[in-house]
């Protein structure tokens, strides 16, 4: 019935798709990663001529719940979830799951069900690399430290964790002080400049979003680059001109309206009954003054 | 007015349990207004199913709210009651995955542990005199810190008797079974024993309710546990949802269920609130975040609109009840 | 059968010394009584055997038995209710509730309602008063919340009663059937503590005296004690005229209301006050006099009518401009209406003049404090300094602080509702002189009380009210208490109130 | 106690008065005893430099707090100042992007629109009698939301003008500066116009201060003005110290600003409260939390011991009033 009603009345080749409705539920739009990637659904939207619903759940795993309930009822052809919590966001999918609905899984995954498509760059591996160019560009020696983002969050954890392993294998560097502030600008600010009181002879710092990166250069002023290297995580436009300044050393740039751009794509295949990809792997980019001109537009 | 026939009187009656009725629930008003305008604007509103939902998600902070009531006919205030949620049910998860207990006793010990961190307050409240907005806002702090300490930062998985009250029974949602169980019990206490009135007497007059030997402090510590217990069954609920406890689950909801309250008539001056009122403001949240999210308003304006109509919700019912005492 | 007794009791607040080495025994089926001005240490006294405060030195003794009363509950299981002078009710909850607060019967642990409604009705009906059981408390008038905390304490089946000021927020009716309970009190043996500041009650209720002056107690007299000997056992000095009013030649008209009407409380009220006249308003509790005064003041709107206050027309609902055309409201209740307790002396006197004096927006501070001790000086207002929280005065010099406001303010037009209300006669003599001072520099005064000696003494005229009109008005020199009171019943069809 | 000779006299009255100025200003001893404990732990603390830090990162919530002082003290509560703060860098910071205003009238523009949403919080709470908590709390959503809706979720650079607040003139930092100015702004309000002491007024009985002929309504909008105002002086310097204005910048410091107040000594109640109590309460938060980060304490713990920290700093101060009046 619900299928019967979308299609008939155009036959072109995405006929199927062409004014269907498929909602974007987004773990947060209060961090301009999401914001980028969202632009790149709603742009590919309109290209593609479906109706896309955006729903924030402000980082609530329980709020997303909600909405994920929501666009069924007011009859999503396909969902495209970025859970704010990989477990918690999986009995609403199973229930979408079961209701039909195609679900594609953005930046995070669902744990334990298979959704239609998992469009994602890796947290894990982004920490990873991260540790390495940080280590570089402190010439493999010296004291760290992390602003880590908000406790227990995935991207906390993971990315922390992909950093932890990295860095590990540089023994003359050192993490000596491992600090929240909650992937916000002015906690970024004001925790670095506490942290540098306590250790003036740290060189390298590690934020675990970019945000933070860019309270802590605040934070340094002329020791930004120079003395300390800083080095964030997600590739906003705001950090690479840091990079571009010099005042970054660098981050890891997940493209993220490649991500939503992506999404997009795999959600009118999986309307249309053409094949989708299980999982598309999105490229994390290690962006230095090496390659940021690549990414500023 | 005193000469109207008895058949008249009886219509009279039944209207006027009405009118006191609409008049003592005042938000319901602006609620049923809400459902209206939303109806027209997508029928999508009034679908089985969609009103499932908007109860489903209703159910966290009306339970919340529940025992803020208590807490607000006492004239106190509870910053914690969504760290309490994380933490009585990252306790469940833990002892489940940790102690080898079966699923109910982690059940029962989270809920424990939600009254136990309440009384806690009260204690503070009531025997060291912190004011209640700082003695919660310190718990608010403490017990999600305790949250994050306990699980590590990583969410767990909650064991079945947990989920059991999240999920559905049948086409029955069990968080609604669960808010309406929990509802009946929160009105019962408040109409009908002994510390649900002295409650309305604390928050009235302390001084008064003190010399009548109404036991102030004991009861204080009461309410607060209570608090702390129905924090904790809607922390039980919420990762029900999720089969899963996280340790961010319920940031910020403190707002959400003390809106919930105010927004159903209770005062924070104290000796004012009943639950039917909280159910109607816990119900009004959820439906404006519906409604909105049906209609596809930008997660922007969304925000803007929910303050709108929270501040004309609340508004109207203000207006009517100064009307009415004219 | 209790006797109730203090034995050499004392009692420090920080370094105030409030009670010294006081001393006295309560016959079962007598009613003592304990008379002082205020802030002689009357409450604190009763207090410690309340169970409020504790004595820091000496022993309350209960059949000649030491006990230690560590609060309000363990007073009660010893038999002892107490009506205390500060209303003790939640407005929120109903009449039926208020009545039986702390004690609300139970049934497996629930409230048991009809009990309740049956024992609430019945303590109600003892005292005669009527009003419906579901009624919120907050909406009643000051007099009927006195009236339910009396009902309040009578139901508890006390061996040993304490009335603090009962009598001072009501009429004279309300008085009698409170003095009929007493009566029956007595015969069934019940010892009863009584104070109060009108010493016309006492022979009527009481049989033995203790007079209080600054905390010690100076003497134990015969209830039948005259009163000018009582007056000056407790001032100190004789008092020659209790109402020292001093009429002088009237002026223009002042005040003049025209046909006020107000909606379920007030209906065609007209009157004029003329420089140099004190009106006085007489009306049983629930008459409107307040209303009337309080529409006035601005302080209420009303549907139609007219004031007009020295040639100046006052709108209705607009305190700002009623007090600029010189009105000045003295509040029934002055702890909630009158005085910002937490506040000092000085800014509490200086209140209305606040913005008035203000240049540039700043608060005249330094001229606040100057007019505030000249007018505390001038209406002798007791207190260590005017920058004493009003909180620690006494009732009298609370209320001297309220008339010292208007007095800073200039207003000619005084609006005094129950004035004397719980105050001491050394100080009432005081507001007396207050309201000569105002008529005599050419100020009017309305005076609303519900102490009908004072209203035909202090007034040159007196308007009665009743369900909210004027019934008649009379001239005070020829009225008498009975005229006035014939007017005050009249058409009191009254049947708002009925019983549940 | 008359009878001490006039030197003693001398002696004492400076002692009393030292006395008196710890004794109104309790959770002064809080903090220098945490002061001392911090110093204990780690020397780090007391360099010059670090308590600069500590001035600087204090500046945005006592800002911020300042305004909820007047609110406080006037019986009301306003929850929205984090979103007025962010609302007014953002506006500062677009119409210097979009107008090509100057700097500073973008500034100035910027803090009237604080100004202005206050004024509609007091308006909402004044005239149509929303509860301040109701009023304000819609605000915070609405302001919240049209700063998303004008950044459309993007942070923007601030002009220079707004810059300066938030950068150091020389060795002295503009943050610091500002607090001070606007605490001696603040202070001077309450303590000597009369709207400031009408503020107590209205607190302390609003009824009294009615009849009294006080303009309460007009105090009400003004006082909710002002807070609008101070909030969003605080968005500039926090936009200033970022050179950015962010959506979600102060997101949550309405906790924070409140917490500052109640721990300055101020009742929720209404008619206390003081800026010198205020300035404590907001260096008190910032000492915590600056160490915390330089004894490295787990971000976990952390937020047990932030808890810990307010209930006893406040509680000590409670107990130590208690004894005093005994
Ligand atoms: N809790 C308290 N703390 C400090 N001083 C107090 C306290 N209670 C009473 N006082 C002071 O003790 C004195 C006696 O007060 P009390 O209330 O007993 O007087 P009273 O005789 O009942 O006067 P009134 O006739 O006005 O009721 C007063 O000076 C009062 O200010
Ligand atoms: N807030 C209120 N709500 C409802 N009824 C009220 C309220 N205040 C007063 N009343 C009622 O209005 C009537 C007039 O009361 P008012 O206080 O003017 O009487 P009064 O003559 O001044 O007597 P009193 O001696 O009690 O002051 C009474 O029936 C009283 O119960
Ligand atoms: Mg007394
Ligand atoms: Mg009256």
């Amino acid at each position: 019935n619900r299928d019967g009603g979308a299609s008939g009345s155009d036959s072109t080749a995405d006929s199927k798709a062409t004014g269907a409705k498929v909602v974007l539920a987004v773990s947060t739009m209060n961090n301009p990663f999401f914001v980028t990637l969202r632009d790149g659904a709603v742009a590919e939207a309109e290209a593609k001529g479906i109706s896309l619903d955006v729903s924030d759940a402000q980082n609530d795993a329980s709020t997303q719940s909600n909405q994920l309930a929501n666009a069924q009822a007011i009859g999503a052809k396909a969902v495209i979830v970025n859970p704010v919590d990989s477990d918690a966001v999986v009995p609403a999918v199973q229930r979408l799951v079961s209701a039909s609905i195609p679900i594609i899984a953005v930046d995070r995954g669902v744990t334990g069900v298979e959704v239609a498509s998992f469009i994602s760059s890796d947290n894990v591996a982004g920490g990873r690399q991260a540790a390495e160019a940080l280590a570089k560009a402190m010439g493999e020696k010296g004291k760290v430290l992390i602003l880590q983002g908000v406790p227990g969050t995935s991207a906390s954890r993971e990315r922390g964790q992909g950093f932890a392993e990295g860095i590990k294998a540089f023994s003359d560097i050192q993490v000596v002080g491992q600090q929240t502030a909650n992937f916000d600008r002015t906690q970024g600010l004001n925790v670095t400049s506490n942290l540098m009181q306590a250790h003036p002879d740290v060189t390298g710092i590690f934020a675990e979003n970019d945000e933070m990166a860019l309270g802590a250069i605040q934070a340094l002023g002329a020791k930004a680059g120079k003395d300390v290297m800083v080095f964030g995580f997600d590739g906003t436009p705001d950090a690479m001109e840091a990079i571009q300044d010099g005042r970054m050393v660098g981050s890891i740039a997940q493209e993220p309206a490649e991500l939503g751009k992506l999404a997009v794509d795999q959600a009118v295949n999986a309307i249309n009954g053409d094949p989708v990809d299980e999982t598309v792997p999105v490229p994390v980019t290690t962006v230095t003054k090496d390659n940021v001109a690549e990414f500023l537009q | 007015m005193s000469s109207t026939t008895a058949s008249t009187t009886g219509t009279t009656s039944t209207w006027d349990k009405v009118k006191h009725f609409l008049a003592s629930n005042g938000a319901l008003v602006g609620l049923v207004g809400l459902c209206i305008l939303l109806f027209i604007a997508t029928p999508v509103f009034l679908t089985g199913p969609n009103l499932l939902n908007v109860g489903i998600q209703a159910a966290t902070v009306a339970i919340m709210a529940f025992g803020m009531t208590f807490v607000i006919v006492a004239a106190g205030i509870d910053l914690s009651v969504g760290s309490m949620a994380a933490l009585a049910g990252m306790v469940s998860a833990y002892t489940f995955a940790t102690s080898g207990w079966p699923g109910p006793i982690a059940l029962i010990a989270g809920l424990l542990a939600g009254g136990l961190i309440g009384a806690v307050n009260g204690f503070a409240n009531a025997y060291f005199r912190l004011p209640s907005f700082i003695a919660t806002l310190a718990m608010l702090s403490i017990a999600r810190g305790l949250t994050l300490v306990i699980s590590q930062g990583l969410p767990l998985s909650t064991p079945e008797s947990v989920n059991f009250l999240g999920s559905s029974l049948g086409p029955v949602p069990m968080p609604i079974v669960v808010m309406i169980l929990a509802g009946a019990a929160a009105a019962f206490i408040l109409r009908y024993t002994a510390i649900g009135r002295s409650m309305y007497a604390i928050g009235g007059n302390m001084e008064a309710a003190r010399l009548a030997g109404i036991p102030v402090k004991k009861i204080q510590v009461t309410v607060f546990a209570l608090s702390g217990l129905f924090s904790a069954l809607a922390g039980m609920v919420l990762a029900g949802r999720l089969n899963t406890a996280s340790p961010q689950a319920a940031t910020g909801y403190e707002l959400d269920a003390i809106a919930a309250v105010v927004i159903g008539g209770a005062s924070l001056a104290g000796g004012v609130g009943k639950i039917t009122g909280t159910v109607v403001g816990a119900l009004l949240l959820a439906v404006i975040r519906n409604g909105l999210n049906i209609l596809n308003v930008s997660s922007f304006w969304q925000q803007v609109v929910i303050g709108v109509v929270i501040a004309v919700a609340v508004g109207m019912d203000v207006m009517r009840r100064n009307e009415a005492s004219h | 059968m209790t006797t109730v007794a203090l034995e050499n009791v004392s009692k420090s607040f920080g370094p105030v010394k409030v009670i010294e080495d006081v001393s006295f025994t309560v016959e079962p089926g007598t009613v003592h009584v304990l008379l002082g001005e205020n802030g002689a240490g009357k409450s604190t006294l009763i207090k410690m055997i309340a169970g409020i405060h504790q004595p820091d030195t000496g022993r309350v003794l209960l059949n000649g038995e030491p006990v230690t009363l560590t609060d309000p509950r363990a007073a009660e299981r010893h038999g002892i209710a107490t009506i205390h002078q500060e209303l003790n009710l939640v407005p929120s909850l109903s009449v039926a509730e208020n009545v039986l607060l702390g004690r609300l019967p139970t049934k497996r642990g629930l409230i048991d309602s009809r009990a309740m409604r049956q024992q609430a009705q019945k303590a109600l009906d003892r005292i005669g008063l009527k009003v419906r059981l579901d009624r919120r408390v907050g909406e009643l008038g000051i007099a009927q919340q006195q009236l339910i905390e009396i009902a309040k304490a009578l139901s508890i089946d006390a061996s040993v009663l304490i009335l603090d000021e009962p009598t001072a927020a009501l009429s004279s009716t309300e008085t009698d059937q409170l003095f009929e309970i007493m009566e029956t009190l007595k015969e069934r043996g019940v010892a009863m503590i009584f104070i109060s500041h009108h010493l016309d009650e006492l022979p009527r209720i009481g049989d033995n005296v203790s007079v209080l002056r600054d905390g010690k107690c100076v003497a134990v007299v015969p209830a039948s004690t005259e009163e000018a000997e009582l007056v000056r056992l407790m001032v100190g000095r004789s008092i020659e005229d209790q109402f020292p009013r001093r009429r002088g030649t009237l002026g223009e008209t002042l005040l003049e209301v025209s046909d006020l009407n107000s909606a379920g409380t007030l209906s065609n009220i007209s009157f004029s006050v003329r420089a140099g006249e004190v009106l006085g308003i007489a009306g049983l509790v629930g008459a409107g006099r307040s209303e009337v005064l309080r529409a006035i003041a601005g302080a209420d709107s009303y549907d139609s009518g007219t004031v007009i206050v020295d040639g100046t027309k006052v709108p209705p609902g607009r305190i700002p401009r009623a007090i600029a055309a010189g009105l000045g409201l003295v509040p029934e209740d002055r702890k909630a209406q009158g005085l910002v307790l937490g506040a000092t002396v000085a800014e509490n006197i200086g209140l209305a003049t606040l913005f008035r004096r203000a240049r540039a927006g700043l608060a005249d501070l330094r001229g606040q404090r100057e007019s505030a001790q000249r007018i505390s000086e001038q209406l002798r207002i007791q207190m260590h300094s005017v920058d004493q929280q009003v909180k620690n005065l006494s009732g009298g010099n609370q209320q001297k602080v309220v008339f010292g406001r208007w007095s800073l303010a200039n207003s000619r037009v005084m609006l005094l509702d129950e004035p004397t209300r719980g105050v001491d006669v050394g100080a009432k003599v005081e507001i007396y002189q207050l309201i000569n001072e105002v008529t005599e520099n050419g100020g009017a005064v309305v005076m609303v009380s519900s102490e009908l000696p004072e209203v035909l003494a202090m007034s040159d005229r007196i308007a009665v009210m009743s369900g909210g009109q004027i019934t008649g008005e009379l001239d005070a020199s020829t009225a008498t208490q009975d005229s006035v009171m014939t007017l005050a019943v009249k058409n009191v069809d009254d049947t708002s109130e009925e019983t549940a």
